[in-house]
C-alpha cells in the first residue's frame, strides 16, 4: 500500500508546504483538560493550533473567531464538553448555535466554513482531541491559506465593542 | 549490532534475520483496514476458539507471536493460515478487535510468495478455483472437486464415487464448464491491472 | 412489491439448484422482487483472498461496481450465499474504512471501465431482508400450512452473524432470527448449541479429516437433539453437511441420517408450494422420511429438551432482553 | 497595531521553565526567552529569562527578587498546565506583594513540547503562546477572591464499605452527615460477599460492627431507601434534594421483629441481595443484619398494591406499623461537601454469548458463587450446581470476563484475580473438586495478595493460562456428556483443550453504575468515556474532583478492592474536615458583572443563565449579576449585544489581545518571524 500522498498546496511565498496558523478555543473544564491529558499521555499532533481557554464554549463572542480570521489565522477551532456534559449545565449547546451561525456567517464573507470547526472533548478524551486536531490541521492544509482580500492587521476588530446609546 | 538469535526447539528455521523484526509491521500493512495486530496479548482466545486448531501446527496465537519475534520463515512453513476455515469466531471474540481472519489471508498471500512452503493441497485447490474463475468469470464446483481430488486425494476417489454420482443426478449439476460471463476481457482487464497495482 | 438487487452466486447455479428455486418461490409471495445483477461474476469465496489481496477485492468489487451502475434507485444489495454476502460486504467495509485501499481497488476497476463507491450499497443476507425488512408477522399471514410436528435444528453458520459489518445481525454466536422464522412457519425449533460452528468450510478439500470432525460435530449434535432437519442459509453449508455425511459416516463407522435443507425451501412449503417445485428430492441425505412426518401430520411433537417441568433447585437468571424490533409473540409451542 | 508612539504602561516578567527536559527537550528554552526579551519589549517585557525548574523554591524566588528590583507590575510564567501550577506562581507573586491574578501562567509543556516532535516548530509555537499570554496579562486586573463560610454538615452518597468510612471519620470528627442510600439497608456489595481475600475473614463479621455503629451514631442521619434528586448551590453551601422512596413502614411504630415478612404470602426471586439466586418476601429486609432494622415494601410486588387485597402484614404486625398510605417525601438538606460513593454494577455475563450464561444451567457469576458460598444465602453455604442439590466434582473459574476486553469493557476489574483465587480456595475446602483457574494474567500486587496466590497453587488449583473462547453443552465425545466443557487455548502448551466441568464461575468484572453519568451531571462533574468519575489528579489528588466540594470515594472512581476503598472513605473525609475546621472557603473570583450604564435591559442575558444568577429589576429596567450565584461561565459576557456585561478573569480585552499575541501581531516589526505569511 504505497499511495503517493496528494501534493500538497505550496505556500507561494516559500519553498515548504503551507503550514496553517490556527488559533483553538477551549473552555477549562473539558476540553482543556483533554488537551492536558494529551500532554501528560504524550500524544502527538500537529503544532499548528495555538489555544486560548476560557471558562465555557458558552463564553466564546463570536467577535472572537472573526477577531483571529481577521488577525490572520487560518482556521479556528472551538472546543468544549460533551453536549450533555457541560461544567454549567447546557452552556455548550449555546456555543453550538453560535457556531452554526458564525459558519453561515463565514460562508457570506467568503471564508470556507470548513474553517472552522466545533469539536466536543471530554477530560479524558486526549486521544480523541490529538487526533481531531491532526485531522482538523491536514483538512485545512488542503484548503490552503486563507484567501481573505486583507492584509493583516487591515482590520481592526474593536477591542471595546462600541456601545450605542439605546432608548429604553 | 549483533544478531538476535531465537532459540527454539527444533525444528527451526534457525536464526532470526535482523530485519525480520519489522515483520509484524509487514503483515500489518499488507492487510486492508487496521488489522490492530500489534495490539495482541497472547491470550489465546483464537486458538481456544479456532474449529481447526487441530490440525495446525501452531496455534493462531503463537504465529502471532512468532511474527513478533521475526520468525520468518517458521511462520511462512507453518500450514496454520491454511487450515483456517474463515468462520470469524477468533475475530469476534478477541478481546483486542484483532481482524485475525484477515491476518491470515495475508500470511497466505505471503506464504505463496515466500515460496517456502505452507500447504500445497490448500494453496492448490485455491489456484486451481481462481484459475477457473479467471477463465470463465463464475466458479465451476464439480470440475473444481474433481481435478483437485484426483491430484491430491486420489486414494479417496472410491469412497467419493456415491457422492459425485449424487451430485449429478440428484442435485442436476453439470458436468460441463460455465458459460463465460459476458464481461469476461474486463474482468480479466480489471485482475491485470489489479494484479500490477498489488506487486506495487 | 419492494426491488432489491440480487447477487446470486455461482452455487445458486451449480450444486444449490434448490435453493435458488425456492428462493424464486418464496419470495414472490413475500412482495420481494429480486434484480439480478447483469452479468456478475463469481466471489472468490475464500481461495482469491488466499492467493491476492488486490486482484480478490478488485474482483468482488466489480460486482458492486455492476450493482451500482445498475442500481436504478435501489440500494440494497441481496445475496443468498453467505460467503457471497460476505465477501461483497466485506469489500465495501475496507474499501470504505481504508481510504487508500479503496483507491487502489478502484484503481483496478478503472482498467475495465467500471468505479464503485464504498458505501453506496447496503449488503444484505436473504434472511435479514426476510427478518427485518418483509417482517414475521407477513410470512405468517402467507402460511397456509403450518410446518406443526417437524422439529427443526436451525443453522446459521459463520459467515452471516460474523464478523457482520453493519451489525445486521442480532447476535454474533446465538442470533435468534432464523429459529424465529421457522418458529414463524410452526415448526418446532430446537436450542441448537452448535447454531453458528463451522462446517468446514473448503476443508472438505484440503483436509478432509479435519472437515469430517467438523461435520461430525454439527450432525451428531442434531441427533441428539432429535432433530428432523437441519435447516440451512448457505450453500456451502448445505453441501458439506448433506453431500459430505455419507462420507463423514463412513469416517466415523457412525450412521447418521440428518437432511440438511435450506429454509426457504421449508418457507416454501408452509406457504403451500409444491414440494418438486422448491428443489425436495435434490439432497442426498433424502429428507422424505422427516417431510412424511409433516405430511401425515403428527399430532404431538416431541417436546425439546426435558426441561421446565417445576422450578426446583435454584431459579436461572432470566434472557437477555432482546433488541426490540420483532414482536411477534411465537413464545408457545416450545 | 504600531507600536512606536505606544509607551508599554506595564512592566512584565516573562519566566521560560525548563521542566529539567521535559521542555527544553523540545522547545529552545534559552531562544524563547531571548526572543522574549528582543522582541516583546514594546509590550512591556523588562525582563525574560529561562529556568530550570520555575516551579522550585529557588525558581519561585527568582520571580519575587524581579517584581522587587525590577518592579515588575506583570508576570508571564510559560511552564506546565495551569490546572498544575497556576496556584504555586500565584502564591509566589502574593508573596512578593504582587496581586496574584497578574500572574498569568501559559501551558508550553502539556500543549507543546509534550504533544509535538519537530524542535523547530515547537519553538516557534512556544514564542507564540507566550506573547499570548503577554498580550493578556497587560489586561489583567487585580482581584481578590470570594470568601464563602462553610457549611459543617456533610452529605455522604453511598452506603457500601467507602461511604460507610467515609461517615464514621467525618461524625467521629464531630460534624453532622447525611448517608443517602438507594437500598433499604446500608452495606452494598460487601454485605454480600462471604468471604474477603486474602485473609479470608468472614465479610459479614467485619462489616456489620461498622454498619451497627454508623446506625446508632448521633452525629449520621441515615437516609435509607433514599436517592439524590438535585444539587443546588456551590462549595460550603450545597442545597441537596433527596427523594425519601415510602416504606410504606412507620419507622417510630416497628421493632423489626419479622412477622410482617414471616406472614406475607408473595414471594418474589431476588435479583438484588441473592443476585437472583434466593427469594424474598414483598415485605422484606435486605438480610437480617440491615440497618436501619425496618422492612420496607416493594410496591411494584406486594399483592396489595397489585391486586388491591391482602394486607397480610398489617394484619399480624404486633406494633401496627404498616401504613399503606405512606407516600415518598422530599426533602432539602443543606451541606457544605459532598462525597460520592456509589460504587459499582456487575457486568452482565449474557452479553458475552460464547460463555453461554443464562442459557447454561450451571454457569454461575461471580455474585451468584458468593451467595452460594455465604452460609447465610440460599443454599446455606452448600456450593451446588443449578439443581440445588449436586455437588460438583469438577469447577472452572475464568477470570476477565467483560474485563480487558475491547468488546465489553477495555480496562482490569482489578479484583477479579484476587476474588477467583479466593473462590478457588472455597470450593477447594467445601467440595473437594477439582478447580481449574483460567486466566489471561495473574495480578496479585497488594500486601500479602501473591502470597495467597501461592497458597491456591500449593492447594491443587490448576491454573490454565488462556483466556476461555467458549462454554458450551455440545459433547463431542462420551466423555464429555452431560458436563460443561470449557474450550479454551493452553497458552503455555500452545494447544488447545477442552476441559469438562460440573460447574462453571464467570468472574464478571466490575462497571460503573448503570445511572453513573446522570448522578455525574446532578453533581456537576466528570466522568470518564467508561463511566467512572474522574479525579482531580490521577496520582496526587485521586478523592477531589473537579468541582470544588465534591470527593469521590471507592469503586465510584474506578475498580478497587475493600481495602482501597475504605482508604479512600477515609481520606476523602479527612480532605473534608481539613476543610470545614477553616470554616471559610476562598473562591475564585470569575465572575460577570453588569454594567448599569451600558445595560440596555433587553433580558437576553436573563434566560441564557443556568443558575439564575442574573436578576432583573423591574425599576430601573436593567440586569444585575448576584456574585454568589454566578458561576463565572461568560456565556452572558457573550451574549450581551450591548457589550455591558464583563467577565473578570476573562475580559474581552483580555481574550481579544492574547489572539493578537498568540498571531504575533504585537511584535515590534525589527526582527519578527512572520507567522502569518505574506499574502499575494
Amino acid at each position: 500500500m504505497t499511495d503517493t500522498p496528494e501534493t500538497k498546496p505550496l505556500d507561494s511565498t516559500r519553498d515548504k508546504p503551507f503550514e496553517p496558523v490556527m488559533i483553538g478555543f477551549t473552555c477549562n473544564w473539558c476540553s482543556y483538560r483533554a488537551a492536558d491529558m494529551a500532554g501528560i499521555s504524550r500524544m502527538k499532533y500537529a503544532p499548528n493550533v495555538r489555544l486560548i481557554r476560557l471558562m465555557c464554549s458558552g463564553r466564546l463572542d463570536p467577535t472572537f473567531v472573526f477577531k483571529a480570521f481577521a488577525g490572520g489565522a487560518d482556521a479556528v477551532l472551538v472546543s468544549g464538553c460533551h453536549p450533555g456534559d457541560c461544567h454549567y449545565a447546557t452552556q455548550n449547546y449555546k456555543a453550538m448555535r453560535r457556531f452554526h451561525l458564525m459558519q453561515r456567517v463565514l460562508a457570506q464573507m467568503g471564508i470556507e466554513p470548513a474553517r472552522l470547526k466545533l469539536l466536543w472533548a471530554s477530560a479524558a478524551e486526549g486521544q480523541i482531541f490529538a487526533n481531531e486536531i491532526t485531522k482538523f490541521v491536514e483538512e485545512v492544509r488542503a484548503l490552503g491559506p486563507l484567501n481573505w482580500n486583507t492584509k493583516p492587521n487591515a482590520v481592526e476588530v474593536p477591542a471595546e465593542i462600541p456601545v450605542e446609546e439605546v432608548q429604553a | 549490532m549483533t544478531e538476535p538469535v531465537i532459540v527454539s526447539d527444533p525444528p527451526s528455521a534457525g536464526p532470526v534475520k535482523h530485519e525480520d523484526l519489522k515483520l509484524l509491521q509487514e503483515v500489518i500493512l499488507r492487510t486492508p483496514g487496521d488489522p490492530g495486530l500489534e495490539m495482541c496479548i497472547q491470550c489465546g482466545t483464537c486458538g481456544g476458539s479456532c474449529p481447526s486448531a487441530s490440525a495446525m501446527d501452531h496455534t493462531p496465537r503463537a504465529i502471532f507471536a512468532m511474527l513478533r519475534a521475526g520468525m520468518r520463515e517458521d511462520v511462512m512453513k507453518s500450514n496454520t493460515p491454511w487450515m483456517c476455515v474463515s468462520c470469524y469466531y477468533c475475530t469476534v471474540r478477541c478481546p483486542q478487535e484483532i481482524h485475525i481472519t484477515d491476518v491470515m489471508y495475508t500470511l497466505k498471500n505471503m506464504s505463496l510468495e515466500s515460496k517456502v512452503g505452507g500447504n500445497s493441497t490448500a494453496s492448490d485447490f485455491s489456484k486451481t478455483f481462481i484459475s477457473l474463475v479467471e477463465n470463465y468469470g463464475r466458479s465451476f464446483e464439480i470440475g473444481l472437486a474433481g481435478f483437485h481430488n484426483v491430484k491430491h486425494f486420489i486414494t479417496r476417489l472410491p469412497s467419493m464415487t456415491p457422492m459425485a454420482i449424487g451430485m449429478l443426478t440428484k442435485k442436476g449439476m453439470s458436468p460441463f464448464p460455465p458459460k463465460r460471463i459476458k464481461g469476461m476481457d474486463q474482468l480479466k482487464k480489471i485482475l491485470k491491472r489489479a494484479k500490477e497495482l498489488e506487486a506495487v | 412489491m419492494t426491488d432489491y438487487l440480487y447477487y446470486p452466486g455461482c452455487s445458486m447455479e451449480s450444486s444449490a439448484k434448490a435453493y435458488e428455486a425456492s428462493v424464486e418461490a418464496v419470495c414472490g409471495p413475500l412482495g420481494i422482487n429480486l434484480k439480478e445483477i447483469d452479468d456478475w461474476n463469481c466471489c472468490g469465496a475464500t481461495e482469491y483472498l488466499s492467493l491476492d489481496t488486490t486482484p480478490a477485492y478488485s474482483l468482488i468489487a466489480r460486482n458492486l461496481a455492476l450493482a451500482e451502475e445498475q442500481a436504478n434507485g435501489t440500494r440494497t444489495l441481496l445475496a443468498a450465499c453467505s460467503a457471497c454476502y460476505l465477501n461483497l460486504s466485506k469489500a465495501d467495509h475496507y474499501m470504505h474504512e481504508d481510504k487508500a485501499f479503496g483507491k487502489k481497488i478502484n484503481e483496478a476497476l478503472a482498467a475495465g471501465g467500471l468505479h464503485y463507491d464504498p458505501g453506496q450499497l447496503v449488503i444484505r443476507h436473504l434472511l435479514d431482508v426476510m427478518f427485518n425488512e418483509v417482517g414475521l408477522d407477513k410470512i405468517k399471514e402467507k402460511v397456509v400450512k403450518p410446518l406443526t410436528g417437524l422439529r427443526v435444528a436451525s443453522y446459521i453458520g459463520c459467515m452471516v452473524p460474523r464478523p457482520d459489518y453493519n451489525k445486521h445481525v442480532s447476535d454474533t454466536e446465538h442470533p435468534y432470527e432464523l429459529d424465529d422464522l421457522l418458529k414463524a412457519l410452526g415448526a418446532e425449533v430446537i436450542d441448537f448449541p452448535l447454531k453458528t460452528a463451522c462446517c468446514g468450510g473448503h476443508m472438505t478439500q484440503i483436509g478432509p479429516d479435519t472437515a469430517f470432525e467438523l461435520i461430525r460435530r454439527l450432525i451428531s449434535a442434531a441427533d441428539e437433539y432429535k432433530a428432523d432437519a437441519l435447516v440451512a442459509l448457505c450453500p456451502m453449508c448445505q453441501m458439506n453437511l448433506d453431500a459430505f455425511q455419507g462420507q463423514m459416516n463412513g469416517y466415523f463407522h457412525t450412521n447418521y441420517h440428518i437432511p440438511i435443507l435450506f429454509f426457504t425451501q421449508l418457507m416454501g412449503i408452509a406457504f403451500g408450494k409444491n414440494p418438486e417445485d422448491l428443489g425436495f428430492g435434490s439432497e442426498l441425505v433424502s429428507a422424505h422420511e422427516a417431510m412424511k412426518r409433516i405430511g401425515i401430520q403428527t399430532p404431538e411433537p416431541v417436546p425439546a429438551k426435558p426441561v421446565a417441568k417445576k422450578p426446583t433447585g435454584l431459579p436461572m437468571p432470566p434472557p437477555r432482553v432482546r433488541a426490540v424490533q420483532q414482536t411477534t409473540g411465537n413464545e408457545e409451542a416450545s | 497595531m504600531s507600536a512606536e508612539e505606544k509607551k508599554p504602561k506595564e512592566r512584565v516578567g516573562v519566566y521560560v521553565c525548563h521542566c529539567g527536559t521535559n521542555i527544553a527537550g523540545v522547545v529552545n528554552v534559552g531562544e524563547v526567552s531571548k526572543w522574549a526579551s528582543d522582541n516583546l519589549s514594546d509590550e512591556g517585557v523588562v525582563v525574560a529569562r529561562d529556568y530550570k525548574f520555575m516551579c522550585s523554591s529557588l525558581g519561585q524566588e527568582l520571580i519575587q527578587k524581579d517584581i522587587k528590583e525590577q518592579k515588575l507590575t506583570r508576570v508571564v510564567v510559560a511552564a506546565c498546565s495551569p490546572h498544575l501550577h497556576e496556584k504555586t506562581f500565584r502564591n509566589a507573586c502574593k508573596g512578593a506583594d504582587l496581586n496574584p491574578y497578574l500572574c498569568e501562567l501559559v501551558s508550553i509543556r502539556e500543549q507543546d513540547s509534550w504533544v509535538h516532535t519537530d524542535k523547530i516548530a515547537a519553538t516557534e509555537k512556544a514564542k507564540a503562546i507566550i506573547s499570548g499570554g503577554v498580550a493578556r496579562v497587560i489586561h489583567h486586573e487585580p482581584l481578590e477572591p470570594l470568601h464563602v463560610p462553610i457549611h459543617p454538615a456533610t452529605l455522604i452518597v453511598g452506603g457500601g464499605i467507602a461511604g460507610i468510612q467515609a461517615a464514621l471519620e467525618i461524625a467521629d470528627a464531630g460534624f453532622p452527615v447525611y448517608l443517602v442510600e438507594r437500598e433499604p439497608s446500608i452495606g452494598g456489595h460487601m454485605a454480600q460477599f462471604d468471604k474477603t481475600f486474602p485473609t479470608l475473614d468472614c465479610s459479614a463479621c467485619i462489616l456489620t460492627p461498622k454498619m451497627v455503629d454508623v446506625g446508632n451514631h448521633k452525629n449520621i442521619t441515615m437516609l435509607t431507601y433514599s436517592e439524590v434528586q438535585k444539587v443546588d448551590g456551590y462549595v460550603g453551601n450545597f442545597a441537596v434534594t433527596i427523594k425519601k422512596r415510602a416504606r410504606y413502614i412507620k419507622t417510630e411504630d416497628c421493632t423489626g421483629c419479622g412477622i410482617c415478612w414471616e406472614k406475607c404470602p408473595k414471594k418474589v426471586i431476588d435479583d438484588h441481595f441473592e443476585a437472583g439466586l434466593g427469594y424474598r418476601k414483598a415485605v422484606y429486609t435486605p438480610f437480617p443484619q440491615a440497618v436501619p432494622k425496618y422492612p420496607v415494601i416493594d410496591d411494584i410486588n406486594c399483592t396489595y398494591f397489585v391486586k388491591g387485597t391482602c394486607k397480610a402484614c398489617e394484619k399480624f404486625c404486633p406494633t401496627n406499623a404498616i401504613d399503606f398510605n405512606q407516600k415518598d417525601e422530599i426533602l432539602t438538606v443543606e451541606v457544605g461537601n459532598i462525597i460520592l460513593a456509589t460504587g459499582w454494577d456487575l457486568f452482565d455475563a449474557r452479553r458475552v454469548p460464547n460463555y453461554g450464561y443464562g442459557r447454561l444451567a450451571n454457569v454461575f457469576t461471580n455474585m451468584e458463587f458468593e451467595r452460594l458460598s455465604n452460609s447465610a444465602g440460599p443454599t446455606g453455604g452448600n456450593i451446588v450446581l443449578r439443581d440445588g442439590k449436586t455437588t460438583p466434582k469438577s469447577v472452572g473459574i475464568v477470570h476477565c470476563v467483560g474485563s480487558r476486553d475491547k468488546n465489553y469493557n477495555n480496562y482490569c476489574s482489578a479484583i477479579c484475580c484476587m476474588q477467583s483465587l479466593k473462590f478457588a480456595h472455597l470450593v477447594h475446602e467445601k467440595t473437594g473438586a477439582t478447580v481449574y483457574n483460567f486466566y489471561i494474567d495473574i495480578r496479585t500486587p497488594a500486601k500479602a495478595y501473591d502470597e495467597f496466590y501461592q497458597r491456591i497453587i500449593e492447594e491443587g488449583t490448576l491454573f490454565v493460562r488462556g483466556k476461555v473462547a467458549e462454554i458450551t453443552d455440545a459433547a463431542r465425545n462420551p466423555g464429555e456428556e452431560g458436563k460443561l466443557i470449557v474450550q479454551v487455548e493452553d497458552t503455555l502448551v500452545g494447544k488447545q483443550r477442552r476441559i469438562p466441568v460440573d460447574m462453571v464461575i464467570l468472574s464478571a468484572g466490575l462497571e460503573p453504575r448503570y445511572d453513573s453519568k446522570a448522578l455525574a451531571k446532578t453533581f456537576g462533574i466528570s466522568c470518564s468515556a467508561d463511566g467512572w468519575f474522574i479525579e482531580r489528579h490521577p496520582k496526587l489528588d485521586p478523592v477531589a474532583t473537579m468541582t470544588e466540594g465534591v470527593y469521590i470515594a471507592g469503586c465510584v472512581q474506578g475498580p478497587k478492592d475493600i481495602p482501597a476503598s475504605v482508604v479512600q472513605g477515609a481520606a476523602a473525609a479527612a480532605r473534608i474536615l481539613g476543610k470545614i475546621q477553616q470554616k471559610e472557603i476562598a473562591l475564585e473570583p470569575v465572575r460577570a458583572t453588569i454594567n448599569e450604564e451600558q445595560c440596555s435591559g433587553c433580558r437576553i442575558c436573563n434566560t441564557l443563565c443556568p443558575f439564575n444568577a442574573i436578576l432583573f429589576h423591574e425599576d430601573r429596567m436593567v440586569s444585575e449579576v448576584n456574585p454568589a450565584l454566578c458561576q463565572g461561565c461568560g456565556t452572558c459576557v457573550a451574549a450581551c449585544p450591548a457589550g455591558a456585561i464583563a467577565g473578570t478573569g476573562f475580559s474581552n480585552e483580555q481574550i481579544l489581545s492574547q489572539i493578537d499575541g498568540l498571531l504575533l501581531l504585537n511584535l515590534n516589526k525589527k526582527e519578527a518571524v512572520p507567522a502569518v505569511l505574506p499574502q499575494v
